[in-house]
């Protein structure tokens, strides 16, 4: 049973160049970046602070960027292949849903168009009444009222009810996996555990789901497995329950050690100090050497400076410190 | 359409250029209906230099022809070669700003700094030299250059626009839904993208008029082609200052900033209803 | 940090010679590719002028030609033009004055139209941003709307259009103001006061005509700025702070528009002069602006090209100035 | 504990094309001497505006339609803009939201702090640094940060020196409006712990907003829950987190997600407009334990018990 998805040794570079003759400035997004979801239906939550280069992965498995180096396997073909061979077939089977409600549907046109092109777009329906009743279970199966929903234009709907209704989308297309990039980012505390509820059911459908967060609470509540990521590299992964009650690697422990517990007999017990590292602004590596997390790191040893540390098993997780 | 009520300023822009353009229209009717068939350029037709009378509301001029109806026939010219000439100017200007903001680096970098070297240059000395030169310029020959001027201007307030709306999330989720390049640009882009067109275009019409009324009133280009421009020329050099016919230099130059205030508050009426904070502030 | 200043400066230096280049080498391709050469020409609007027989102007012709070294292929003429252009600034003699050549009449010129233009735009600019400012930052008070109507009209007329008006008013029907000229004729020159007051008597009313279009156009998009200024969130926090109003103004408000009006500035150089050759033409100042249309009428191809390369030069140099100040009003250019 | 700042049935409206926004339709709240007030709510709640309106930083289209904000003794709202100037940063300072430009872009660091303190006490330039270095430095940051721009610093420190800026006079209250918002997840637990330890260094009371109860949890001593508008409980933290009395604070309390619990319920509904809010208590559409009175009465606010206010018909007849 080969890999649903595959990404091995990815990088990504970003040069940032200017028309008169400047030298290019470098910036590794992702720096050999790999890691899999099998065949069975699962929620994979990847985990990363802001420019850890989780949106990037995001957009290398959806080819709307090229990968640097290293390969992407979609079911065990490379992407490239799918995008110039089935396109379609491609992009029935992997959908997103994006970060930002108010920007996903065009202001031109009322919201029924996105659910009446995928309609057309990969011929799911025979004729109009079949495509109507599709677009209606689609819209109840996210607990949205066709009536209430139909027929308006994106700026009458809700923050929430528009995010819902990028899932009926996705409902309707059936895909095998759903990229989801910080989806309840943009909403109110109250309205995302119904959202994340419809992505723990589509599991049942069989979809499985790629959750991109910056936000450990959410990632526990709906993932199975989960990835953390940091500055272009994943540094840990394993079994939810097991990575957050026992974290491996340091970062991980400070995630998880900095995220406040709703409550008041559980305050924080120790005080960050500000390491001056943090003055400046970080996104992405320039240099490759060594341990990414070398300079905010308490454990930090003489090796971790020039070495890259391998991914290494440890029970069911796996972790790249030297620690270890 | 809901602009109206908010933006007053370009309600009253939209009221004044339709006037003038349904004026510019009518010209024919109107001045065979004044001159019994006679063309409003023919010299001699009536006497020369009479003060303002109910049959020529603005007199006439030393050639003895009546300025009312020169005035709608200048008002057409330029009306005429500001929009093939505009048209013109935005058309380069759409396109290569969407290369531009579509492709972007390299071809962007490039094509903006074109564009901005023309901006610099002083273009009115090098289009008179041009003109000057050429032995024969017809309005086909005049609004080329006009255009190849004025395109840089249009071109710098569409690209912007552009470069974002490609940036925009739903033109990502159409390219996830397997929409072509073709079908992101016209069906999801261009839309988007029409009011920003109009802005362009408007910008391209104001700058092709002034810098035409400014060629003709010096005496460079198509003599047989009476602009208004050519109708100031015409009183210059006919020395109506001098001889106080104050009304054949004035009803040229109001009726031309007229059209250039009128054009203008309709871009800012634009402006105010699109652009947010703007908005906000004028409590909309 | 300095290095790197330096660098930033070097490229666009160079990003600015080579635009002159380019724009200058399409324009001498442009005009020798067009029919018909300008000695030609010249010679036959002298014909039609004066009605020299036809047989003559040949040999009258192919003499200028040779004198003007016309008569060589196109590349040679323009590496020879290029060479007495960046060797000696010699643009050739000039048709009409025939020994003088063409640099001496513009350098004779030249000061005329720098003085008027520069005091001209500099007036406007920082005129503009005041109104602009005080617009944008009390917009209830009374003066406010009359204003901004009046701006959005003058900013739109274009200023060859409104030195016409105020020729025709203030010259010719109150006679208050010269017709024209810089100086009146019978004027004793020298560094004594009369002849300043002549000076800034004639050159008041073009100046104006430059002044009310530019300084309305720059306050009208001063507003603009300030108003979006006034929704960022440093503003406030700067009022949370219990700033002077002064203070706020100047040090938030102005100073986050200097950069926009900066560039608004350079771009609009163009622009500017271009309205500047007609409104001397119509005050008959002797500025570049008058020698070009002159020139114009003599067909004298000699001075008409080297008044435009002048023009490119100065503007592309004025850019190149402005961008140097780029560092210095926003830090974050510095990077 | 004596009040220290009273507001009274605030109200701040923005105008639209389509009437009125009441975004704050009738706040009442006491603030006590040196404790940190927490400000719950959702987004569209006006927990912001209610901030906003206490120190009279409301912009066009909005206006402060009525209300009281006493202090020490006086109604802010009735004095000048100029003896309101007086007593800003001196006596009342604000900690901006943690988004991208709260500092000004094209001057350095240290003009915006001294800016700050030359307006209110007349002292030359070199005293003004000093006490903003000294500031620099409660707040852990190095003394060459001053010479920086405000755009060479991550997001996290730029929110540090604005909470530096903020205690540099060493005010009465201060108030924070979302300060650790935009923040990653360290940066955040760094400014809330700074901002937690204000009451204790520096003897100020801190008026926090903030949508995540967490952070509430971790450094509020009471807190307020807002919801359309309006004030629905107020109480101690550990009243609120353990005797929750209104539903809406019930509810909000279950749908935060956390390491502590895999499950989180959300409240059934979308949240009204301020075009237009429900009849009576405006949380009845969403309300599980609605009542027929409760679609016409809007439920005053009363003291069920010492210190812990609820605005609910269920405890209307005690």
């Amino acid at each position: 049973m080969e890999n649903l998805l595959e990404l091995k040794n990815v990088v990504k570079i970003f040069t940032r160049a200017n028309f008169a003759f400047s030298r290019e400035k470098v910036i590794y997004a992702l720096n050999d970046v790999s890691f899999s979801m099998d065949a069975e239906p699962k929620v994979l939550a990847l985990v990363g602070e802001s420019g850890s280069g989780k949106t990037t992965i995001c957009k290398l498995i959806l080819g709307l960027e090229e990968p640097t180096s290293g390969e992407i396997l979609y079911k065990g073909v490379p992407l490239y292949r799918w995008l110039k061979e089935n396109l379609k077939e491609y992009r029935r089977e992997v959908q997103i849903i994006f970060q930002d409600p108010f920007e996903t549907f065009n202001p031109f046109y009322r919201v029924d168009r996105i659910l009446w092109t995928v309609i057309q777009k990969f011929n799911l329906a025979r004729d109009n009444n079949e495509a109507k009743s599709k677009i209606e279970e689609g819209l109840e199966a996210v607990g949205l009222r066709a009536r209430e929903i139909l027929g308006r234009y994106p700026h009458q709907l809700s923050g929430g009810e528009r995010q819902r209704f990028m899932l009926a989308r996705a409902y309707i297309l059936r895909p095998k996996l759903l990229v989801a990039d910080e989806p309840v980012s943009m909403l109110d505390a109250s309205l995302r555990a119904v959202f994340l509820d419809h992505l723990k059911e589509f599991k049942r459908n069989g979809i499985s789901c790629l959750y991109i967060t910056h936000d450990l609470n959410t990632a526990y509540y709906i993932s199975d497995y989960i990835l953390i990521i940091y500055a272009g590299k994943i540094l840990e992964r394993g079994p939810v329950e097991g990575v957050i009650r026992n974290p491996l690697h340091p970062y991980t422990k400070m995630l998880i050690n900095s995220i406040p517990i709703p409550d008041p007999n559980k305050k924080w017990s120790d005080k960050v100090n500000i390491d001056i590292t943090q003055l400046q602004k970080v996104s992405g590596r320039e240099t490759v050497d060594g341990c990414v997390f070398y300079n905010r790191c308490d454990y930090a040893m003489e090796r971790c400076k020039d070495n890259i540390p391998p991914m290494k098993r440890v029970g069911e997780q796996e972790v790249s410190c030297f620690l270890y | 359409m809901r602009i109206f009520k908010s933006s007053p300023k370009f309600t009253v822009g939209v009221i004044i250029i339709s006037i003038l353009i349904v004026i510019a229209l009518l010209e024919p009717t109107i001045n065979n209906h004044r001159l019994g068939g006679h063309s409003s350029t023919e010299i001699g037709l009536y006497e020369t230099s009479l003060p303002p009378s109910k049959e020529h509301p603005f007199g006439t001029d030393a050639y003895g022809r009546d300025v009312f109806s020169l005035i709608l026939t200048g008002l057409k010219y330029s009306l005429l070669i500001g929009f093939i000439a505009g048209g013109l100017a935005t058309l380069i200007a759409v396109v290569l700003a969407t290369t531009a903001g579509y492709k972007g680096g390299w071809l962007d970098a490039f094509i903006t700094t074109v564009s901005n070297a023309i901006l610099i240059i002083p273009s009115w000395p090098i289009l008179a030299i041009i003109v000057l030169f050429v032995r024969k310029v017809d309005l086909f020959f005049l609004s080329l250059i006009l255009a190849f001027f004025s395109w840089a201007g249009s071109s710098r307030q569409i690209k912007p626009q552009i470069a974002s709306l490609k940036e925009r999330p739903y033109v990502e989720l159409a390219r996830v839904t397997a929409f072509s390049d073709i079908e992101i640009m016209f069906k999801e882009i261009l839309p988007n993208f029409l009011p920003y067109i109009f802005v362009g275009f408007s910008y391209a019409v104001t700058g092709t008029m002034m810098a035409e009324t400014a060629l003709r009133l010096v005496g460079l280009g198509p003599a047989d082609i009476p602009s208004l421009g050519q109708i100031l020329n015409w009183a210059l050099y006919a020395g109506a200052l001098a001889q106080g016919h104050y009304f054949l230099v004035l009803t040229p130059i109001v009726i031309l900033i007229l059209l250039f205030v009128s054009i203008n508050l309709i871009n800012v009426g634009l402006d105010e209803v699109y652009n947010p904070r703007l908005k906000q502030i004028t409590g909309v | 940090m300095k290095n790197k200043l330096l660098r930033y400066l070097i490229r666009r230096f160079f990003l600015y010679l080579i635009i002159f280049l380019i724009s200058l080498t399409a324009f001498f391709f442009f005009l020798n590719l067009v029919p018909g050469d300008p000695v030609t020409r010249y010679v036959q609007e002298l014909e039609a002028r004066y009605g020299l027989a036809t047989p003559v102007s040949e040999e009258i012709i192919k003499e200028y030609k040779e004198a003007f070294g016309l008569d060589k292929n196109l590349f040679a003429r323009y590496t020879s033009y290029l060479k007495r252009l960046v060797l000696n600034f010699d643009f050739g003699p000039s048709f009409v004055a025939f020994p003088t050549p063409a640099f001496q009449l513009i350098l004779d010129a030249f000061p005329w139209s720098i003085g008027l233009l520069g005091v001209a735009v500099i007036v406007s600019w920082t005129l503009g941003i005041l109104l602009g400012t005080i617009l944008g930052w009390k917009r209830e008070s009374k003066g406010a709307s009359f204003a901004l109507v009046l701006g959005l009209i003058l900013s739109q007329v274009p200023t060859y259009l409104l030195a016409l008006i105020l020729v025709m008013v203030f010259s010719f029907v109150l006679g208050i103001f010269p017709m024209g000229g810089a100086y009146s004729p019978l004027i004793e020159k020298g560094f004594n006061l009369r002849y300043i007051i002549d000076l800034l008597y004639h050159a008041f009313l073009p100046a104006m005509s430059l002044i009310l279009v530019y300084t309305f156009g720059t306050m009208i998009s001063q507003r603009a700025l300030v108003i979006n200024i006034l929704g960022e969130d440093y503003i406030k926090l700067a009022e949370a702070k219990g700033l002077k109003s002064n203070r706020l103004i100047s040090r938030y408000i102005l100073r986050n528009t200097l950069l926009p009006q900066t560039t608004g500035l350079a771009l609009s150089l163009g622009f500017i002069v271009n309205g500047f050759f007609l409104i001397e033409w119509i005050f008959n100042y002797p500025g570049i602006g008058r020698l070009f249309m002159t020139a114009i009428r003599q067909m004298d191809y000699n001075v008409l090209m080297g008044i435009t390369v002048n023009t490119m030069f100065w503007v592309l140099t004025a850019n190149f100035i402005i961008e140097l100040l780029y560092p210095l009003i926003d830090p974050r250019i510095r990077r | 504990m004596d009040t220290i700042l009273e507001i009274q049935d605030l109200k701040v409206y923005f105008r639209t094309i389509f009437g009125d926004a009441k975004s704050l339709d009738g706040a009442s709240l006491r603030v006590y001497e040196r404790e940190v007030l927490g400000i719950a709510g959702e987004s569209g709640c006006g927990k912001s505006t209610l901030v906003e309106g206490a120190l009279k930083l409301v912009k066009p289209p909005g206006y402060i339609h009525s209300g009281k904000v006493l202090y020490n003794g006086r109604n802010l709202l009735e004095l000048d803009d100029e003896e309101f100037r007086k007593i800003r940063w001196k006596e009342l300072s604000y900690i901006p939201q943690g988004s991208m430009n709260s500092l000004n872009p094209v001057i350095k660091i240290e003009e915006q702090m001294i800016d700050g303190i030359i307006s209110h006490i007349d002292i030359s330039y070199p005293d003004a640094k000093e006490i903003a270095l000294e500031a620099l430095s409660d707040v852990g940051l190095p003394s060459d940060v001053a010479q920086m721009f405000p755009h060479e610093l991550s997001g996290g420190m730029r929110q540090r020196v604005c909470i530096a800026m903020s205690i540099c006079l060493r005010p009465k209250i201060i108030f924070a409006d979302e300060p650790v918002t935009a923040l990653d997840v360290v940066m955040q637990k760094l400014n809330l712990q700074t901002i937690g330890e204000l009451k204790e260094r520096f003897g100020v009371t801190v008026v926090m907003v903030a949508h995540d109860m967490a952070w509430h949890a971790e450094v509020a001593d009471r807190i307020a829950i807002m919801y359309a508008g309006k004030i629905v409980e107020i109480g101690t933290t550990s009243d609120i987190f353990g005797k929750p009395l209104h539903p809406y604070t019930k509810g909000l309390l279950d749908a935060v997600p956390s390491l502590e619990r895999r499950f989180s319920k959300s409240i059934p509904g979308i949240a009204p407009s301020p075009l237009s809010w429900p009849s009576g208590c405006r949380f009845h559409p969403r309300c599980s334990y609605k009542m027929g009175v409760c679609e016409e009465i809007d439920p005053p606010l009363i003291e069920i018990e010492k210190d812990h206010f609820v605005a609910c018909h269920i405890y209307g007849g005690r």
